[in-house]
Parts: C-alpha cells; structure tokens; sequence
C-alpha cells in the first residue's frame, strides 16, 4: 500500500443505514485519487460543524478542523486565505449550514472562494433526534413540530445560484459512482464548490424509496449554461414530489477570493523598522 | 508651569476631530506634551462635536473642564461650552455665523474667496489660534503642511489671511517650550495598539466595523503592504471569530477587534478557542451599554463579562492598559502569551484609549518578552493535544509532513478525537486549566501592576485601564499613590497588595456603575474603603475626579 | 430500610430511556419514591446507553454506583458495569445476545415470536426482572398498559412469556410498600420546569434544538393546545432571543431555553433585554464545557458566565433550582419577577436535573407569589420608560388606545428616545440598576436558601443546583447539614450566612473544575474550609460522594 | 386636523442631503394613508436595525422597537405571531440585513409571514463611517479595504425570489411617488413584502449621477409572472452599470406563517387544572 491509512480507530457510532457512511466512502475514494494525482493528503483539510455528519473529522485520518455548529465556512474560508497552497474541504449538515450559519455560506459563495462544501442533506436535525430543518418539507412533524410545520423548505441550490455559486451540484448517497464523480469535479473545480447530498438518515427520515423512485442523472446538460441550470434547479422544490436531478448543474469562471488576496511575504523584513516610519508619521 | 487647554467645537461632518490632531500637533510641536479628547455623539452629521487639546510640559493624560481657548465653529459651541470659559478664556468663532464678544474672524468668506470648501474654516480658525496666542507662522505651516493632503495651497491661503487679521493676545501667549525632550509622536490608543500587534508578530486580522475599534480596522487595512498582514472584514462577528481561528489553525498569528455587543457574538468561538487551544487575541472596546447604549462614549464595564465570556471553564489572560506605551507592550505580549499558551486574550481597552490622542514613547516601553511557541519537533508522532506537565502541547500546523493535525470543540483525546471517557475528559479539563500556571508564572516577570503618582503616599488611588490615566495626574497634585493592575486575569493579587502595602486610604475609581474592579479585588480579600463611579460615558476630567477625590478622601 | 438500584443497559437506539421510565414507574407504583440516571453518548444508534433506577422509601435525588439488579441486552453492559456488581446482583440478560453466569431470557427469540420489534426484547428483560423481584404481573401489565402506546399486546405477550420463564429470586424480593403515602408522578426537570412556566403563565416559548433542554421544546411543543402557548423553532439562537424580545414587546409572557453555545449566541439579545426593559426568561441546560464539550453529559459551569452575560450593567435575576419542587416553583417565579421588574431571569439547571427523572409532589410547592406587572393606568400620557421611585415603569403594548410604544437599545430619555445628554444617560442606568432594590425587597420572603439533611449539624456541606440532591442524601446519611442557596442573583448573602451560623466545617460540592459556588461566595466573604468538585461530566454518585465527604472531613 | 403629529421632537441628526429623508417622507405618507383607510397608528410597529436608517425609530411619533443591527426580521416576526391584527413594518440598512442578519433575512421570506420590510440600501455602512457592504459594487474603497473589496455585490432581490419572498419591489430615493406606490402596496401585500430602497448616501456613496441615468419604471409589467419578474431582477447586478428597473417585480400569493399558526386563546381557562391533568400522565 502506498497511500496513508485513511480511517482512524475512532469508533463509528452512525446507525445502520446512514447514509453518512456512503458519504464517507466516497470521501475516502477522493482522497485517495487526490494522492494519486500528486496531492499529499498533508496539503488537504477538512473543516466540519456539528452534528451527524461532523464525526466525519473524527473518522478520517486528515488534518481536521471540528468545529460549532453553523461555522464550517467562516473557518475553512481563512484556512484557504491562510495558506492557499491548501485542498479545503467542508462536510455541513443542512441545520449546520442552511439554518444556524446560513449567511456564512451565503457569503462563502458571494466571495468565491476556493474551498469545496458538502452537505450531508438529510433534511433533519440527526444528532438532535429529529427536528425539521430548512430543508423538510411542509407539514414535517418533527420533534419540535408534532403538529407539522409551517413553512415551506429553501431550495438550497436555488439560493446558492443567487448568491453567485460558482460550482452547484447535488449528489445521493444511494448513487455512489455519480457521487465520487461530482466530488472530484467539485475538488477540482477553482472556486466555491457547492455539492447538495441527499443523505438517507435512517432513524429520522428514510426517504429513500422517493428518492429512488424520482432521481435521475442529469445528461446532455450544459453546466455552463445559467439558464439552463436554474431551470433544472427548479425542477424539485424539495417539498413536491418531482423529478430530481443529479449531478452537475452550474459552473462558472470567475476569479476566486483567495486569488485576488495580494500575496504575503512569508516572513517580513524588518518589521520593527517598519513600525517605527510608520511611528514617524504621527511625529 | 505653562499648560493649555483648546477647545474647538461645531457640527459633526466638520472635521473636528481632524482639526483637534492639527492643534494636538501644533502644540506637541513647541514641545508640550498633549492630550486630545474628541467628544461626538452617535451620527454623521448635525449635532455637536468638539475636541479639547490640553497641552503641558509633562506627561499628561486627560482633559480639564475649563478651557484656555474656546474655537467655536458655531453658535452652539459658545453656548454648550460657557462653563469651561473663564475671565481669561480667548474666544475665537467664525463671525461670518456667529455674533459673539472675542475675535471674530469671517471664515465662512475667506473660504468662500479663496474657493475652498466649508472644511477649510477650521484651518482658519486654528490659525486665528495660532495668531491669537503667539505661535509663530513656521510652526503653523509646517504643521499644515503635514496634515493637510489635499488642496494645501488654498489652506495656507485661508490660514495666512486668518493668522494675520488677529493681533497676539498678550495674556494668552503661548511660548515654545526648551527644547531639552525629544518630541514624542501623538496618536490614539487604536493605533498604539495596532503598531504593538504588529510588533508581536501579527499575520491577519479580521474584524466587522464597531466603534470603538472600528479605527483600529481602518489603521491595520492601511499598513503597508510589505508587513505581511492579511486584512478580511466578513459578514459579521460570529464569522469573525471563526475566521480568526481558522488563520491560527493554518499557523497565522491573528487579531481581532469589537466592543460588547461583536463580542457578544463572538462568545461561542471564544469557547472553542479554549478548548480547541487556538490562539487568538480579542481587541475588545467598551462603550456605555447594555446593549447599544451610547456607541460613541466611554466605560469600563466589560471586566466581568470578559473574564466569564463562554460556556465552560478554561483559561484566558486578561489585561487593560492605561496608556500607549501599555497599550503597545501588552497587544505585543498578548499575541505572544496566547501562541505560547494556545489560550485566548483579551486586550481590554475603551473608546477613552482607543479614539483620544496621547503621546507614546516607544523607547521606554519594555523590551517586548520573546516567547516563542513551543513547535512540534518533527520526529515524535504528532498529537496536537499531547498531554504534558505545563499543559501545553506542540504545535502543528496543516501541510507539516506526517503530522495529521486534529482540533476539536468536542471532549477529546490527546490525538483530538472525541471521546466521552471519564477519565480523559477530566484530565483534558485539568490540562487546559494547568496552563494557567505556566501564564501566572511568565507575568511575575512582566509589569503587571503600575504604580505612579506619589508612590510612597498613605492614601491611595486604585483604578485600572484608561481611568489610570487621570489618576496619575491626580496622584501628581494631590500627593496619591496610585496603584492600577494592567492585567486583570489572572489577577496578579499578590504584586496588587504589596503595591496597596502601607496605604491608608483606599479609593477606587472607575467608569462604571457598580466597581467591577473592586468586585474582582474582593475575590482576594482586598476591600478599598472608598469608590469613586461615574457612568454617563464621559471621562473624568482632571479638575472633576480631583474635587471627588478631595470630597472621598475629605 | 429497603432500597434498590436497577440498572438496564444496552446499544443507543434500544429505548434505553423508554425501558428505565417503565422500570422506575413500576418502582414508583410499588409505594417506593424513585430516581433515574440515564447515561447516554451524543450519538443517535450504537455506543452505550443505560438508566440506573434507584428506589427507596423515602425522596431521592441520586444514584447509587453499586446495583442490585443488571439487565443487560448486550455483552458490554455485563463488561462494563462489573464494577457495579456484588454477591447480591442479580444479572438478566437477553441469552440470545450473551452467554453469561446469571438468569437469562431467549429475548430475541422470544420477540421474533411474539412478531414484535426488537425493541420490544426491553419489555421481555423488564417481566425478567419482575418475575425474578416477585413484582406481581399486575402491576408490571398496568403500567405497561399505560407507557406502550403501540404494539401493546405483542409487548404484553412477550412480557407474560419472560415473566413466567424467570423463577423469583428469594433474596431479591422487592415488596410493595404500605400505601401510607400517595403515590407521586415521576418525571424529569425539563417537564416539571416547562409545567411550572405554564403555570406562571407562559404564552410563547421559543427555542433552538440544544441538549439538555431540547426535551423542554419537545414537551412545550406537545402540550394541548388549549393552554395557549405559542411554540416556536427558529433558525437559530440569535433570532430565538430576539424573536422572544418581539413577543414579550407585544405583551406575551416568553421562556427561551438552550445551553452554554446557544446561551452565547443569545448573549447580546440578553443585553438588549437589559436596557430595553423587556422581559425574558432563559431556561439555561448546563452541559460541560468548554465549546461543545460532552453535550449529553452535566455541569454546573456557567454560573459566572450567566451572571456577566451581555455588555453593560443590569439587573438579572439568576435561580438554580435543585429538585423538580424548586424548579416548578422557581421557573414560575422567574417569569412573574421577570414582568413584574421588567428584567431578563435564567433559570440555570443541568442535564442532571433536567434529563433525569424524579418524584415530584406539587402539593409540597409553596403557593405561587401573585406578582402583577405595572400595567399603565391609561390616563396619564404614556412613557415607555417612566422615572419612577422604584425604577419600575409602567407597561403598555402596542395597539392600547393612546399609548405610543418606543422601547430602544439606545440610552434613551423616558418616552423611548435615543439621548446622550449626560444627566439622563446617568438617571437612566440608575434607574435599571435600582430595580435590583425591589427585587431583592421581594426575595427576602421567598424561599431562596434551602436548608436540609440534619439541620442543626455543625459539619455542612454548601452546594447549588442539581448537586444539592445528592448532597441532601449525605446530609442525611451523615448527619451533615446541607445549605444550598438557590436563587444565585441577587446572591442571599445574608440568608446564606444565617443558614451557615453554627457551623464547625464547611465544604462546598460542585460538579466544575474552579468552585463557581465558592467564588460567588468569597465576593461575600463567605470562605468555605473544603471543596469537592467533579468534572467528567457525571453527577456524583450517593456513595460516591459519601466517601468523599468523610475524606473531605476526616 | 384629523390624524396624530407623526414626527416626534427628537432632533434630526441625518446629513443634508441624505435619502432618508425621502424615506421617511414616505413613510410619514403612508401612515397618513393608513390611517385614513382606517387603520388606527395605535395598530401600528415599526421595527429598526442600527444604522443611520434606524433613527427612524426616534423620529417617527408611532409604536416602535429600535433593535439591534441586523436583527429586524425576528423581532418583527415574533410581534406579528404575537398580535396578527397589527401591522408590522420594519426599517433596516443594508449592512443590517444582507451582511449582520442575512440569514434571518433569508427565513423572514421562506415563512412568509406578513410583514413588511424596507431596506435603506445606501450601499455602504453609513453610521460606522463608510465600511463597503453586501451590495457595494466590486472594488468599492471604504475604509476597511482601503485598496478596494475583493467581492462582487449580492443581488439582493435575487436572493429574495429565490428565497420564496411574496412580495419584491425596488424604489428609489429620489423617486417619491413611485417610492410611495411601492410602499402602499407592500403593506397591503398579505405575505412578506420586500422593498429594496435606493438610498442616496450623501457622505458616503452618492451615486445619484448614476442612478438617475439609469433607473426606469416597470411598466406593463405582469407581477404575477415569475419568469417575467426574475429577467428584470437579473437586467442589473448592483455591480455594473445597466438599465435599473424600479417597481414591484413579482407578487405570489402564498398562505402566511402567521396565518398558519393556530390562533391561541387569550386567557386560557382553567390553566392550574389543566396543569394538573398533564401531572396524572406521569404517575
Ligand atoms: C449553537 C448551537 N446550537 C445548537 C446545538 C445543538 N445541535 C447539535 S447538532 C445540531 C443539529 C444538527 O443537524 P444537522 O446540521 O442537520 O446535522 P445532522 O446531525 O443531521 O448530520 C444541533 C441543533 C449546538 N451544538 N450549537
Ligand atoms: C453587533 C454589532 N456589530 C457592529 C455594530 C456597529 N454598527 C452600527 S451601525 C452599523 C452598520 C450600519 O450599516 P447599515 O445597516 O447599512 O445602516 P446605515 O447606517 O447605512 O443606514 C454597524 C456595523 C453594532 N452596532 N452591532
Ligand atoms: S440519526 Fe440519521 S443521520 Fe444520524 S447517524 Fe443516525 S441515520 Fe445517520
Ligand atoms: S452618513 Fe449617509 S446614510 Fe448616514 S445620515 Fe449621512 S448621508 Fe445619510
Ligand atoms: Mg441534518
Ligand atoms: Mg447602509
């Protein structure tokens, strides 16, 4: 074996039937493609929030950073700015980034910066036994909702086009082929990265039989072409029944964040005679 | 000996605050040593804003009430400042606006004829000053010349005209001091503190605007670029803190800066910054609260609040200059004690030390400690929470071949995988707790408790952050000791009660309404025997706590 | 005196809890008053969960380490609770799962059978245990009756089955108690605290998913709709806080709940409440700390983060109840001193108190204080803000006839009005600090310190919150006093201090790594002679801190 | 005269030439207007941010809660659940509500509840001195980036629509009467109404040279018709100089959060006994 042992020896405690171990699976194949073509997994970091989904950090044997709930971005947006030779990779709940820490990913998108975010979409809260989140659809009856909701879920995607996403994409953990594909395309992809994941939580809401029946690939589909994808984004609404599709919706050039940043000395000279010109200034 | 106080008044929008740092300059110029208070309320433009330079050939720290020169813009300005006037009190306003006793000078005219804009009235009337109380032309033009970027020419056509159309008041002179000091640079607290965190190393720093530490945003986006210094200013405050953790995980050393309210905000990242053991100093500013108070005023109420900030139990240093000189050396520390710890600190300023100009001598300021951080040695396998006798563990940073760098707001294990055991929450608990004793430990060396005034003196002023400013003075006059803690977390008890050895009287004085510091003193047994509180935002002035001091201690 | 521990443990995602409440309620319809632990990782299937149900004559507020009963559906639990273990224990295990020295049922057979889920393998252990006890069948079907709304009759049949496969175990007869006293209803602190908010009548209660008071929310959110609560689940805590602002603005009576991470983010809204003068109850659920920390574990941490919360200076009323009498009492309270002193309150509890289940006897509740708020007398013009004696201003609501309504986080004059002028921004902290008077003034009648075990001992152990259930218990078993101050802001120095006199040694218990009670106290000089803290995030056990007690005071 | 003294005795603090006053005008027009329907200004709320915008609080004579920057939308939200019979309006800046408090922006939509919010979009932090916000363009020199940002703007009425807002409208400072119509209507609109004002900053950002050559009325504009709606919205990116429609954009008629809500007793009856009852389940 060349690569490096991925999985640490924490013990995984996801029930059985998450969809978080598909996730998972795929996150292991893309690290091992990323050393393949030349990335060292010393260069890649993972940020995650809280939830289900974050024992993702304690499970793979990269660099991680564990955060709070909601801050996947705030986080993984100056790690890039930090040190830009750097593969960042975010892993959120739809409670960690669609409800508590919504306007960080809005402005990770507006800024585009060059990070990667996947969304372990299983449009409830998991780790807190089960409340709808921005993503259940109307009439959810969660735990903090007996009665159902009342409020329509966001189309995640929708709102990512219009925050100016430069890479919009949905995955399905039952789908893992796809899933690998559109993680790397993301990874790859020079800007912020957006990858919805239909994730099948199999305590708190197991869709999967209308996710299988309704999924499809997107084929013939031109990511370059907004209109298009906005169309194809507003194929399903993430309440009615409605095709869905998978795969790559939007991609667009525009220069990143972290590319605008002027570059900084590594180690500036003479700092304290620099700070005493500046001192003369004020004489 | 000679001191002056100048006070020049009008409506917010017009550059009152730029007027006063030219005056400021004039007068640190013939040698004085100044102080510059600016007072504005809560808006852009309209209302009233003033500026009062006092000037002396000491050391000086604060305002007085009364005023030597009054420059009044407007009407207003006369009227809202006629307790600061005396019998000697030169009044000098635009009589193009006002119609008043005193030297009136057609500002509004001049400016017109020379076709500058309405702002350049203020270098009018600084020159009336100037002409008024004796300070030679050179003095004045150089000084314009310094200040003013644009549109200098018809500046000094405004200010020439103005300065010869008033005759020297001879009661009023003011004299260029011996040159037997070097003159020292006047600036405000925000950029003392801006020069010493660059001075300890700082590689980003990421703020969202928040009077008052706004001006310490601006100064930092301005630094050369060759400092190396990464600027973001995010969405709001949670993004804030998150981002500045994010840098010093990737192994920059980081900054960030808001008052009460951003800090609020910054509350939930504080505590992961504890337990995760990422550095990052917190710029904190108070302003009158609760909530938006009185944004542009003064206060010291955020002690306690700071020093319980975040759920859990860990270990943050704390510490609240007094001066520029403070504030330099302890943003400088700061930085470094929490790359040397992997603990938070708060740099616990107001807007009294951020926005007012004093001067600042670097050359008496400390060496600033070198205290590196202690770094992975590239050999051992890499566990980012190594448990270890002073609780500290070595660092890494992401890219580091073989190490895998792990950090993690959960209950962790050495390696920073989360566990839930018994046993090793508790030790992690005990290990993030003992690196408070190494930091105790590296402030006994360091000046943790200033004392000044009469230092040997039986009564006794005990007060802390910019209020020690003007106890200082106090002290001077009136024959005080005045002992001020500098850092407050962990209090240095002890050094504070060998410092309060031999007094008779103890007094404190503070910017609040409920003596926080005396609150954090009873902790360790310290009771003063008299407070003095004031909380209308304002600070004392020196003839002010002078009367309260005399009254408490009567 | 007869008392009896029983421990039921297995994989997360078993019905761990569901199966102790049914155990602890059959203990409870014996005639035995009953406590339950419940111990459980923060992950959602797999890992380890149990429930210690302990069952004596008289009230208890803890477990025990040692059981008398294990029912383990899985091999770990047999493991990992050896310890608990004596020659007394009985074992009963599901043998389909485990080979083991004990009594064992083929539950999963059984199950299979009987064409039940598997969960349903709980109810089978629950009939071993009943048939081993001697339990009679009845009681064990009436109560399954009742706790298994679906699926009763396959459970029922699996229950008959397991009973009479288990022979009655002579020496660990369990007997029904005299029905001397009444029977009380078992349930937990987040229950007994949302029914006494109800009951202080609480119309809106809003809150973010946040253990240990997510269940709060749950229950809050099911409760029957003609009670007339609002049940709101914001986006997060920061729109929790403001949200309950805008209800309490509008005139309903609003409770938020959440942890230390929430509390954070609630932190600047809480000072807005502060200064705007609107009520607000926050049900505040410890768990340790720092940042995320052990979530589904218990501390008492945030004792002096609630009571520095916020930026600036005001009145908060901090109570920490410590069994379900105090928390229904004092959540009820909370809500009426809130309103009718116009200040935010925290009711600080813990996973200890809030997840766990205990006896409550609302008969033994004193009468709720009857606290009116200042309504406006809608004749004299209305001031939102009113300078009045007691600081208190009357209250009005939008859309009263006549009255416009401006409350403001600004320094504001008495109608609601943004000022800076020095003398009202004076009066007007006076006037929010002064309300501290009248709060207080009301304490003094209330139960604040609870005074318990052997009242009149010299040796007492000095507690807060959920610890001072256990604490009670060694009181009595020792012979100790026990002096738990219950309501912690304003602090009842003077009654604490009353309840302390007599004492030889005093030894503070708290589940924190700093002594937070003891701190509080010394502000009050009040200097405990011990300490015995814990900080694993597991409460103490009755033996446990038995034996750390006599060592404490040896 | 019939109506109330609208304007309190607080001193007006905003600089000569500052667009809220044309705000506040309008607004002061609209009370006349409502109350002249019949509602009575003692059902009337309006809620502020903090900002130079929010001092509307001070100088309006009606119910007001003068919040906190970026907090608008709850606290108007909670008042509307509270009282559904009054009207609640809210007043917040642009750093307020598309930086500080997007996210509760963004939920104030989704729920659709009815209220109604304006945004003074002066398009700069005006009370902190002239920081760039979410809708400065591309480049703006503000104090704290000096050298320019390094982010495209938000379209904020895109990310309105896509975040299922009822009611999109934009007006204009220097367009009073269109100012006008646009506020009637979006009080009258049942749902959440959104009305992005182009406000001139006069110390800050006054691009009125640039506005006035390039804003237009909609006109024959179908509002009901989203497809039509999302082309105006995306005709100018608040980034580069292009033809600025003003009016309402798009109307939906959706049911409201508040009017989903059971409606509550005002004094329940018997609240002990039925405490009590809840008590038996336990026993
Ligand atoms: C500030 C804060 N609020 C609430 C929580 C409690 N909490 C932990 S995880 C979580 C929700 C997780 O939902 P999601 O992000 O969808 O992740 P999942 O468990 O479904 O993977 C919540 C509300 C928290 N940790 N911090
Ligand atoms: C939590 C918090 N952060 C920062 C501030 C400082 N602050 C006051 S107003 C303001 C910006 C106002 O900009 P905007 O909302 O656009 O209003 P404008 O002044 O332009 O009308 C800021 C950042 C604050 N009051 N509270
Ligand atoms: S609760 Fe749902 S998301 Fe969480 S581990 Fe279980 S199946 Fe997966
Ligand atoms: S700074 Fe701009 S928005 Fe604020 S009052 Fe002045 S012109 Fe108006
Ligand atoms: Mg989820
Ligand atoms: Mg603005």
């Amino acid at each position: 074996m060349n690569g490096r042992q991925l999985i640490t020896g924490a013990q995984n405690t996801w029930c059985p039937g998450c969809g978080n171990f598909s996730i998972q699976f795929a996150l292991k194949a893309l690290l091992q493609d990323l050393e393949k073509r030349g990335t060292s997994l010393d260069d890649v970091v993972l940020v995650t929030g809280i939830g289900c989904h974050a024992k993702m950090a304690d499970y793979l044997n990269i660099n991680t950073f564990y955060s709070i709930h909601g801050r996947v971005l705030p986080v993984a947006t100056a790690i890039k700015l930090a040190n830009p030779d750097l593969t960042v990779i975010g892993c959120a709940g739809d409670g960690d980034a669609y409800a508590e820490g919504l306007d960080h990913l809005i402005f990770a998108a507006k800024r585009n910066v060059d990070i990667t975010l996947f969304i372990h979409n299983n449009r409830v809260y998991g780790l807190t036994t089960g409340q709808y989140t921005p993503t259940s659809p109307l009439g959810f009856k969660g735990r903090s909702t007996p009665a159902g909701t009342l409020e329509y879920p966001l189309n995640p995607l929708e709102l990512m086009y219009a925050s100016g996403a430069s890479f919009v994409a949905r995955g399905y953990t039952r789908n893992q082929p796809l899933l690998k594909k559109i993680m790397a395309d993301a990874v790859r992809h020079q800007g912020f990265s957006f990858v919805d994941i239909l994730q099948i939580c199999a305590t708190y809401f197991d869709v999967h039989d209308v996710y299988d029946k309704y999924v499809y690939e997107l084929k013939d589909h031109d990511t370059h072409d907004p209109a298009k994808a906005m169309k194809r984004i507003l194929e399903w609404d993430y309440n009615n029944p409605a095709p869905i599709a998978l795969g790559t919706f939007l991609e667009r050039e525009i220069p990143t964040f972290d590319g605008r940043f002027p570059v900084q000395p590594a180690v500036p000279a003479e700092r304290m005679g620099k700070i005493r010109t500046i001192l003369e200034s004020y004489r | 000996m000679p001191e002056y106080s100048i006070l020049i008044g009008g409506k917010a929008g017009e550059g009152l605050n730029k007027a006063g740092i030219i005056l400021a300059r004039i007068m640190n110029g013939l040698g004085y040593r100044v102080f510059m208070y600016y007072d504005y309320p809560s808006l852009i433009r309209g209302g009233h804003n003033f500026s009062i330079i006092r000037a002396a050939p000491r050391r000086i720290y604060s305002h007085r009430t009364g005023v030597d020169f009054l420059l009044a813009m407007n009407r207003e300005t006369l009227d809202l400042h006629a307790h600061r006037r005396s019998a000697g009190t030169v009044a000098i306003f635009n009589s193009d606006a006002v119609k008043a006793e005193g030297i009136g000078l057609p500002l509004s005219q001049i400016a017109k004829e020379e076709g500058a804009p309405e702002i350049a009235r203020n270098t009018g009337i600084i020159a009336g000053f100037c002409g008024a109380s004796g300070i030679p032309w050179d003095v004045l033009e150089s000084t314009l010349r310094k200040e003013i970027p644009r549109g200098l020419e018809s500046n000094l056509a405004i200010a020439r005209r103005a300065f010869s159309a008033v005759e020297p008041v001879p009661a009023a002179r003011i004299a260029t001091l011996p040159r037997t000091e070097k003159i020292l640079p006047f600036l405000t607290g925000n950029e003392a503190a801006g020069l010493g965190l660059l001075a300890g190393g700082l590689q980003a720093y990421v703020a969202y605007p928040m009077t008052p530490t706004s001006n310490l945003l601006h100064f930092l986006a301005g630094v050369p670029a060759d400092l190396g210094l990464t600027v973001v200013h995010p969405e709001n405050e949670i993004g804030v803190m998150l981002m500045a953790l994010g840098f010093a995980y990737a192994g920059k050393k980081v900054a960030v800066g808001t008052s009460g309210g951003g800090f609020c905000l910054m509350t939930e990242g504080f505590s992961l910054s504890g337990m995760s053991e990422i550095p990052v100093v917190v710029m904190l500013g108070q302003r009158p609260g609760p909530s938006t108070g009185l944004p542009t005023y003064s206060c010291q109420t955020e002690l306690h609040f700071a020093a319980n900030a975040g759920q859990g139990e860990f270990v943050r240093f704390i510490v609240a200059p007094g001066d520029l000189e403070e504030t330099y050396f302890w943003a400088s520390a700061a930085l470094s004690l929490s790359w040397k710890f992997q603990i938070p600190s708060i740099v616990l300023y107001d807007k009294n030390l951020a926005e007012h100009g004093y001067n600042f001598d670097i050359d008496s300021v400390p060496p600033l400690p070198d205290m590196p951080a202690m770094a992975w040695d590239r050999n051992t396998p890499y566990r980012r929470y190594a448990l270890t006798e002073s609780g500290v563990s070595p660092l890494a940073f992401p890219s580091a071949k073989g190490a895998v760098v792990k950090v993690n707001g959960y209950a962790h294990d050495e390696s920073g995988i989360t566990t839930e055991e018994a046993g090793m929450v508790t030790r992690m608990q005990e290990k993030i707790l003992r690196k408070g004793e190494g930091l105790a430990e590296d402030l006994r060396g360091m000046p943790t408790v200033t004392v000044s005034g009469s230092k040997g003196a039986g009564d006794t002023l005990l007060s802390w952050g910019s209020t020690a400013g003007v106890c200082r003075e106090v002290g001077e006059a009136l024959g005080l000791r005045v002992v001020q803690p500098v850092v407050l977390n962990p209090i240095p008890a002890g050094k504070v009660r060998e410092a309060l050895e031999g007094s008779r009287r103890v007094v404190t004085v503070e910017q609040n309404a409920t003596g926080q510091l005396e609150k954090l003193l009873a902790l360790h047994s310290i009771r003063p025997d008299g407070r003095i509180l004031k909380y209308d935002g304002r600070p004392f002035a020196l003839d002010e706590l002078e009367a309260r001091v005399r009254e408490a201690l009567a």
